[in-house]
């Protein structure tokens, strides 16, 4: 049964960046791309040939290689709604985290390995912006960790029952807040970073794989799809009721799908923020899961 | 007897403002010298029953301050041929009223002095006196010369405070004491010829190459 | 055995007497060296059992050892031999190229040896008013080694020193006529003034005998350069040749505070507490420490320096006296200590000023590379002086700062640390740039056997008793602390 | 004889024939090595067999100091902080050998430099075995002293002559401090063994100074934050082995000594391991904050040791706030990451030491913004390096991760058990870990990156080649043993087994969460394993893609201007790090020389920015001339007018009678 979360993530991770454009596009009243269009691209992109830069030593071969295996094991962590994660222990999300964290690094790596400036402001501001999330994510698990008493992800986002929403609403709000923000710095959104614009010197993530291109491409592509998507999947397993009704699949894709045009209207209505300020949004974030842990201590 | 003695110690006190007075230097070796005649004088008056010892210690005493001490100064002071002036940093009429009030000072302390079996509080009184005054010339006097004056009367301030104090000092030791005190103005004096002959001066207050 | 003593007395005088007759420069050295080797080889045979056959009198009680003054002969004997050892190579030169002439060298020697003879006088003398003269002797003989060298500048050192001296000596006189005054009057005879005879009678006139006290500290503190009236010191320190700065800080410094020690123990003996002479100790240690911190901070001159250095020291070992048995332990064993070290040191300093021809600390750089041995000796020295384990002054320090905590006198304490932390961060300060600084290359010089000798015989002995403190120097130094203290 | 006395003098002896036979560069070298290599061996028994079984080892040497006859005992705790003694110091002599030969010093007697480095071994070895509290400051003052020589090796700097006087300032001070810890904790059994300390008997007030005491005085030798300043001076100062044995293993001292002396103080109470959190907490976020706003390679390395100190008192405070609290879990959690820690810093960062000092072998420059391109060059260095930069950054499956989720399991355990008003240190050491964790990574990331890739920014790293195997094979030693303790988690657990059971009270049981731990860390591991399989896997699904694809080799674009200077385009280490420096100016206030260009047709301008340590610029270098200006208001006292003097003489003296007469004394 297990097996179906990665299945699941597998082969729905790409439809995230395709919900979220789509639902970006209609809230502009385009009509937009097609909800599959991130698999065509990366169909696309796998029939090419690559291009690296004589500089590079190497480093840029290693980074799809990584972020693939890397997220491939991500899988194993991440519990789907009230499906544990194939593999959970006590502590497992500081393995994930630092999985992520071991991704970022070789990324950014590869990003350098050009030699080209743009590249290295966009590892620059990856490594500041990641230093400043990873407080809030752990501050927020330890709120949840708190709520449970539980240690394991699995644990903690499936023990959230409904009497946690009648007691503690407020920090479970910060929580998932606190949670969303991350989301958002992770996976390189607005207010954060605009994936869609082409001036170089704005951009984070995309900025960072600049110089690769082809299979390199898609299989970084595909890691990023699956990244979101395992953190979209954290957020919304905390909604998901536990106890194993089999109406738990169709309300979790929901919920998905919710997210996604959730980050699609955030995208549409506000504009990305100054570089200056983004610290300070991270920084809310972890003040929120902080103030979450004040309240359930508090009680 | 007792007359004589009050007229050595007289002449103690007189010699004392004397050489707070006295711009002369030459003068003021021969005033020291008359004062270590004085001192000389005094454990044998009344102080000890005689013996052939303090005879021997007091003339030795006397020969040696009243008679080498201003021959050796008086030496030094031609070859060195210094200024014949004291040139002192405190002027002469200040020197000597500080000197008047240590004396009525120095009296009135040693009359409170609880030194048990001692009465002759008056000899310790101008002992005491004596040292402050070799201080005042130690410390107030320009010239090298008349720093060893200071060093001399301050040693016969505490010849004087010995022969009253103490009347168990062996002869040995007392001996010794003044063979020091020879040898420390034999050295005094050779240093000021060195000084002499190095600096062509004696003003020791210029002596400031060595600081911090 | 107690023909020994005469022979200390009398062997100096015999080199004095000999130094007439020699005709070559070189060997007035070799002869006083002769002399003070043949007191160790007294002190060898004749007390080869130390510090059992102690107490030794003799002459009619006249003159006496107890382990208290057989500890500071040890360390007398040791300073001369290595002075004079060292003499042979700071003046080789000089003899050689006439700038030190016969009748100096023989001037010279015979000064060192009176001093020798005067200071083992202090010691062995059991009347403290034939003590005294000594102390006074020793004065009057050293000044004219101080300006051997007729330089302006040695001349006014040496002026300086022969008065400051004296007028302080000439306190202490006060102080022993009133050891005298405060005896119960009466009992006469020559006897009187023993130090054996005054710590055995009671009845004095404490009054007295405290002023009696501060006389004397007073007066041979100056001789002693206890802080404020150390001033004589380091001009003398600074302008007499290597040896002899070496001999002055090594020991007669320490001769000088031993009168002090004999004294404060008649006190100490007589109130039958250490409490009067013990909380002074502790002031006057305290602000010589302070005082030679200030000054080693800001110096340029590497003798000066060390003069300050000697300032310290003596005010750790005047601190250590006024602590208690462990205190005096910890002060006694500081003394031997700190005359090595200061010896090497000086050692150091007088031969690397006489290659660079200056005592200007910024003149002299790079020791270690322009002359290995003698920048050897000054590091070691230097970090041992500052108190770096594993030479010795940590462990005597250690034990100082032991007696403190266990009197649980926290505010020492805290001074004492503050003062030689600054000290060690000014000090180091001024020593790596001598050793290891970029400066001037000299020529490299040969060193010579003699030299070789000094300076490792002295950094072993550093190492070895920051290492090691053997059964029999504990046992003395107990019984030497204990006579110390003077309370029954 | 016992094996611990072999262990002692061996190392002595080896020092002492490099010294004596010192003429010659690779004699001495290997003199040292032999005697370390003894040391390894006759130490390799005992330890293991004290870290299996639990069991001590005694010996007493018949050595009359003023404190009596030297007593050695090797408990699980020793025994743990021996092992990277005497396994790291012959490797670094290995590499040293290497090292030291292209210094063309004429006349220079290298036999000096081996004795100390073998000095400091043995000074390390008798504070970990000695059980006597004069023999340990000995022993501690020799250690301190021996790195004063080490770091003086080029005495013709002035930086480095100041370093080493830094050095041994804060070295001493904090001795003293020590000094008193002992002293005072000697008076409760009327002796410094030991063995006869009666903490219980000290009253609470006092326990706290003594803690303080000894906090302050072994955290200088750790590099505790702000007690640190010595260290980002002489690591750079000191040839690089010295500064891999400096960093990787003596301020680890430190870290027993704080153990040591808590377990002396008869266990921890919360407020200490409160103050552990604390001073771990700034150490670890100052210190990668300040590593991060350097470039030259080993500064920045040095203040990368303050932090992971940092991250060890953290796992540490953790442990002593478990123990305080009662909860085995956190204890045992807290105190094995941290111990874990140390092992694995000193294997990381000594390895990171070592490159750095190939790179300036081969560079003869270690300022990263003139680096580039060396890992075409020096492969072998850049993947050590490489594997080293992911392991302190605590990236899994390499150690540092394994140490890292031990102190933070522990935190996250506790925080959910304990009260509000326990909960916060750990909650702090969580948030604190996280932004460390993600700061250290932007930290090295900029170093790998700049140095390593790219194009070289100068013609000495153009020109660069790999080193000898002399100098490699070392590195890829401790390479190996950082992928090691990643995989091999739970066998590198069990080591400290019994070190923690020297700290944990009788009353809490390490065994059931070590249990816990075990399975988890073999999870781990597994985890790790897997991510290296499938980045397998994944790279020949990629071989297969690309086989019958075009595969070409352009340029880097050059941004449209017409002659792209690819090097001097770089991002460099200064812009990568600016962002983040900018942000936390107001802690590191930064300093920048230069301008911006303005006018249109701009003339060359250069631009420096450089980060002193804030803590030395704006609180003790005040200090220290503050002292120097008070005591040089003294100084008018020696004028040099005699008459004053005499003056002085008779002053004291009047006072003195005064004070007797008006009764004072």
């Amino acid at each position: 049964m297990s097996l179906v979360t990665v299945l699941l993530t597998l082969s729905l991770a790409p439809l995230m960046p395709g919900v979220i454009n789509r639902s970006k596009a209609v809230f502009a009243g385009r009509r937009g791309a097609p909800l599959l269009q991130p698999y065509f691209d990366l169909g696309r992109l796998l029939q090419k040939g690559v291009v690296y830069s004589d500089v590079s030593s190497g480093m840029v071969q290693l980074v799809p290689v990584v972020n693939v295996a890397l997220f491939l094991c991500c899988i194993l962590l991440v519990p789907l709604g009230s499906l544990p994660a194939l593999v959970h222990f006590q502590g497992d999300f500081v393995l994930l985290a630092y999985l992520m964290g071991l991704g970022r690094f070789v990324t950014m790596l590869g990003a350098l390995d050009t030699g080209s400036s743009f590249e290295g402001m966009g590892a620059s501001r990856e490594a500041f912006f990641a230093a400043l999330a990873e407080p809030a994510f752990f501050l927020a698990m330890a709120g949840l960790a708190k709520m449970t008493g539980a240690l394991s992800l699995t644990g903690m986002l499936q023990q959230i029952t409904v009497e946690h929403w009648l007691h503690a609403a407020p920090s479970l709000l910060l929580i998932l807040v606190a949670l969303f923000l991350v989301f958002l710095a992770e996976n390189a959104r607005i207010p954060v970073d605009d994936p869609t614009t082409h001036l170089e010197l704005t951009m984070i993530h995309e900025v960072m794989i600049l110089d690769h291109s082809g299979p390199d491409l898609a299989m970084i592509e595909y890691a990023a799809a699956l990244k979101i998507w395992l953190m979209a999947a954290i957020i919304t397993s905390v909604l998901v009721p536990s106890g194993s009704s089999p109406l738990w699949l169709p309300f979790f894709l929901l919920l998905m799908v919710i997210l996604g045009v959730l980050v699609g209207l955030v995208e549409s209505s506000m504009a990305r923020l100054r570089l200056i300020r983004v610290p300070q949004l991270l920084i809310g974030a972890g003040v929120f899961a902080g103030l979450a842990l004040f309240l359930e201590f508090a009680q | 007897m007792l007359t004589l003695m009050s007229l050595l110690l007289f002449l103690l006190v007189l010699t004392n403002l004397t050489l707070l007075g006295s711009s002369r230097l030459a003068f003021c070796i021969r005033t020291v010298a008359v004062q270590g005649v004085v001192l000389g004088c005094i454990p044998l008056i009344g102080l000890h029953p005689f013996t052939l010892q303090h005879g021997l210690l007091s003339l030795s005493a006397v020969v040696l301050k009243g008679g080498v001490f201003p021959w050796l100064l008086l030496r030094s002071l031609r070859v060195a041929r210094v200024k014949r002036e004291v040139e002192p940093f405190i002027g002469f009429s200040v020197s000597l009223s500080i000197g008047f009030f240590v004396l009525i000072g120095s009296v009135v302390f040693a009359s409170r002095l609880p030194l048990a079996g001692h009465h002759n509080h008056l000899i310790i009184a101008l002992a005491i006196f004596t040292m402050v005054t070799g201080l005042l010339l130690l410390i107030s006097r320009r010239k090298a010369l008349s720093m060893v004056l200071g060093y001399l009367v301050l040693e016969n301030g505490i010849y004087c405070l010995g022969a009253a104090v103490a009347d168990h000092i062996p002869m040995v030791v007392e001996f010794g004491v003044l063979l020091d005190v020879w040898v420390a103005v034999f050295g005094m004096g050779i240093a000021m010829y060195q000084i002499n002959r190095e600096f062509d001066h004696t003003d020791v207050d210029r002596l400031t190459e060595l600081r911090g | 055995m107690s023909v020994v003593l005469l022979l200390f007395l009398l062997i100096p005088l015999a080199g004095i007497a000999m130094a007439m007759r020699v005709r070559r420069g070189a060997a007035l050295f070799w002869l006083s060296l002769a002399v003070v080797l043949l007191d160790d080889l007294c002190l060898l045979v004749g007390m080869s059992d130390l510090p059992v056959c102690l107490p030794i009198t003799t002459a009619g009680g006249w003159f006496y050892l107890d382990a208290l003054s057989g500890w500071h002969l040890l360390v007398m004997l040791l300073v001369f031999t290595a002075s004079s050892l060292f003499a042979l190579v700071y003046f080789r030169a000089d003899l050689a190229s006439d700038r030190l002439s016969i009748a100096t060298a023989r001037r010279y020697n015979q000064l060192w040896l009176g001093s020798l003879w005067t200071m083992t006088l202090t010691l062995l003398a059991n009347n403290i008013g034939l003590m005294w003269v000594g102390m006074e002797a020793t004065t009057l003989v050293t000044a004219f080694l101080v300006s051997i060298y007729p330089k302006p500048a040695a001349i006014e050192a040496m002026w300086k020193y022969l008065i400051i001296c004296s007028v302080g000596i000439a306190f202490a006189f006060v102080g022993t006529l009133l050891v005298a005054a405060a005896l119960p009057s009466g009992g006469a005879g020559s006897q009187q003034l023993f130090w054996t005879q005054l710590m055995t009678t009671g009845g004095y006139n404490h009054l007295l005998l405290k002023a009696a006290f501060l006389f004397s500290l007073v007066g041979f503190g100056t001789k002693a350069g206890l802080a404020p009236t150390h001033t004589w010191l380091p001009d003398a320190h600074s302008q007499a040749p290597g040896p002899v700065s070496a001999m002055f800080s090594g020991f007669m410094l320490n001769a000088a505070l031993y009168c002090i020690m004999r004294h404060g123990a008649i006190v100490n003996h007589a109130l039958g507490s250490d409490m009067f002479t013990g909380r002074l100790y502790i002031f006057f240690g305290l602000m010589s420490i302070v005082v030679s911190a200030a000054f080693i901070l800001h110096q340029r001159d590497i003798k000066r320096l060390l003069a300050y250095h000697s300032v310290e020291h003596l005010g750790i070992i005047t601190l250590g006296l006024g602590l208690g048995p462990a205190g005096c332990f910890a002060a006694l064993l500081h003394t031997v200590n700190h005359s090595l070290c200061k010896s090497l040191s000086f050692f150091a300093a007088g031969r690397l000023g006489q290659l660079y021809g200056s005592h200007d600390m910024d003149r002299i750089r790079g020791a270690l590379r322009n002359a290995p041995l003698w920048g050897i000796a000054l590091v070691g020295s230097l970090l041992a002086l500052i108190g770096v384990a594993p030479f010795s002054i940590f462990i005597s320090e250690y034990l100082l700062v032991k007696a403190a905590i266990d009197r649980q006198a926290i505010a020492v304490i805290v001074i004492f640390l503050v003062g030689s932390g600054v000290i060690f961060v000014s000090a180091l300060g001024h020593l790596i740039p001598m050793a290891w600084g970029e400066g001037q290359m000299l020529s490299k010089k040969h060193c010579s056997v003699s030299a070789v000798i000094v300076v490792t015989v002295l950094l072993s002995l550093l190492l070895f008793l920051g290492l090691f403190l053997p059964v029999p120097i504990r046992n003395f130094l107990d019984q030497a602390a204990f006579l110390t203290g003077g309370v029954q | 004889m016992s094996p611990l006395f072999w262990l002692l003098i061996l190392p002595f002896i080896g020092g002492l024939a490099a010294l004596l036979d010192g003429r010659s560069k690779t004699r001495s070298a290997l003199w040292a090595l032999a005697g370390l290599t003894g040391a390894l061996l006759s130490a390799a028994k005992p330890v293991f067999m004290v870290l299996v079984s639990g069991n001590n080892i005694a010996a007493a040497l018949p050595w009359s100091m003023v404190a009596g006859p030297l007593e050695l005992v090797l408990d699980p705790l020793s025994a743990f902080f021996l092992l990277p003694v005497v396994v790291l110091g012959p490797l670094f002599a290995l590499y040293g050998g290497a090292y030291m030969r292209h210094y063309r010093q004429e006349g220079h007697w290298h036999g000096i430099h081996w004795f100390f480095y073998n000095l400091l071994a043995v000074g390390m070895i008798l504070v970990l075995l000695t059980r006597n509290g004069l023999s340990f400051m000995v022993a501690w003052e020799v250690m301190s002293l021996a790195p004063f020589f080490l770091v003086l090796f080029h005495d013709r700097e002035k930086t480095a002559r100041h370093a080493a006087w830094i050095y041994l300032v804060a070295g001493h001070l904090g001795g003293i401090l020590l000094l008193l810890f002992f002293l005072l904790l000697g008076t409760s059994g009327h002796s410094l063994d030991f063995v006869t300390f009666q903490p219980q008997l000290l009253s609470p007030g006092l326990r706290h100074l003594l803690f303080a005491l000894a906090f302050i005085g072994f955290g200088v030798k750790a590099g505790i934050l702000p007690v640190h300043v010595w260290l980002p001076e002489a690591h750079p100062a000191a040839p690089s082995h010295v500064s891999a044995y400096m960093s990787g293993v003596m301020i680890k001292m430190g870290i027993y000594g704080i153990l040591r002396s808590i377990q002396l103080l008869g266990g921890p109470v919360f407020a200490w391991g409160m103050v552990l959190v604390l001073a771990g907490v700034s150490s670890g976020v100052l210190g990668v904050l300040f590593a991060l706003a350097q470039h030259d390679l080993k500064r920045l390395l040095a203040y990368h040791s303050v932090e992971n100190i940092g991250i060890i008192l953290l796992g540490l405070g953790v442990g002593m706030i478990g123990i305080s609290l009662g909860r085995p879990v956190v204890a045992v959690f807290g105190l094995a990451g941290g111990l874990l820690h140390v092992l694995n810093h000193s294997i990381f960062k000594g390895m990171l030491f070592l490159g750095a000092g190939s790179i300036q072998q081969q560079c003869t420059s270690l300022e990263i913004d003139e680096l580039g391109g060396l890992k075409k060059r020096m492969p072998i260095t850049a993947l050590c390096f490489l594997i080293g930069s992911a392991a302190i950054c605590g990236l899994p499956p390499l150690n540092g991760f394994i140490s890292e989720f031990l102190i933070y399991f522990g935190a996250f355990q506790g925080q959910t058990v304990a009260s509000a008003a326990a909960a916060w240190p750990l909650l702090l050491t969580l948030a604190g870990l996280a932004l460390i964790g993600g700061l250290a990574a932007a930290c090295f990331v900029k170093a790998c990156g700049i140095i390593f890739l790219g194009s070289p920014r100068s013609t000495p790293a153009a020109k660069a080649g790999e080193t000898g195997p002399a100098m490699y094979l070392p590195m890829l030693v401790l390479a190996a043993a950082c992928c090691g303790i990643g995989l091999a988690a739970p066998y590198f657990f069990d080591l400290v087994r019994y070190p923690l059971a020297v700290l944990l009270p009788a009353s809490l049981s390490p065994s059931p969460p070590f249990v816990g731990a075990v399975g988890r860390l073999t999870i781990i591991s597994l985890v790790g394993g897997g991510v290296i399989i499938l980045s397998l896997g994944t790279a020949l699904i990629r071989f297969f893609l690309l086989r019958q694809r075009t595969v070409c080799r352009q340029p880097t674009w050059g941004c449209g201007y017409l002659y792209p200077d690819a090097a001097r385009m770089q991002y460099t280490a200064s812009s990568f790090a600016r962002s983040i420096t900018l942000f936390f100016d107001t802690i590191l206030h930064s300093r920048v020389e230069g301008a911006v260009p303005g006018e249109f047709f701009p003339a060359r301008i250069g631009l420096h920015s450089s980060t002193p340590d804030p803590l030395t610029r704006f609180c003790f270098t005040p200090l220290f001339s503050g002292i120097a200006k008070f005591l040089g208001l003294l100084r008018w006292m020696q004028h040099g007018r005699v008459q004053l003097y005499i003056l002085y003489i008779v002053a004291t003296l009047f006072l003195l009678l005064t004070a007797l007469a008006g009764g004072w004394l």
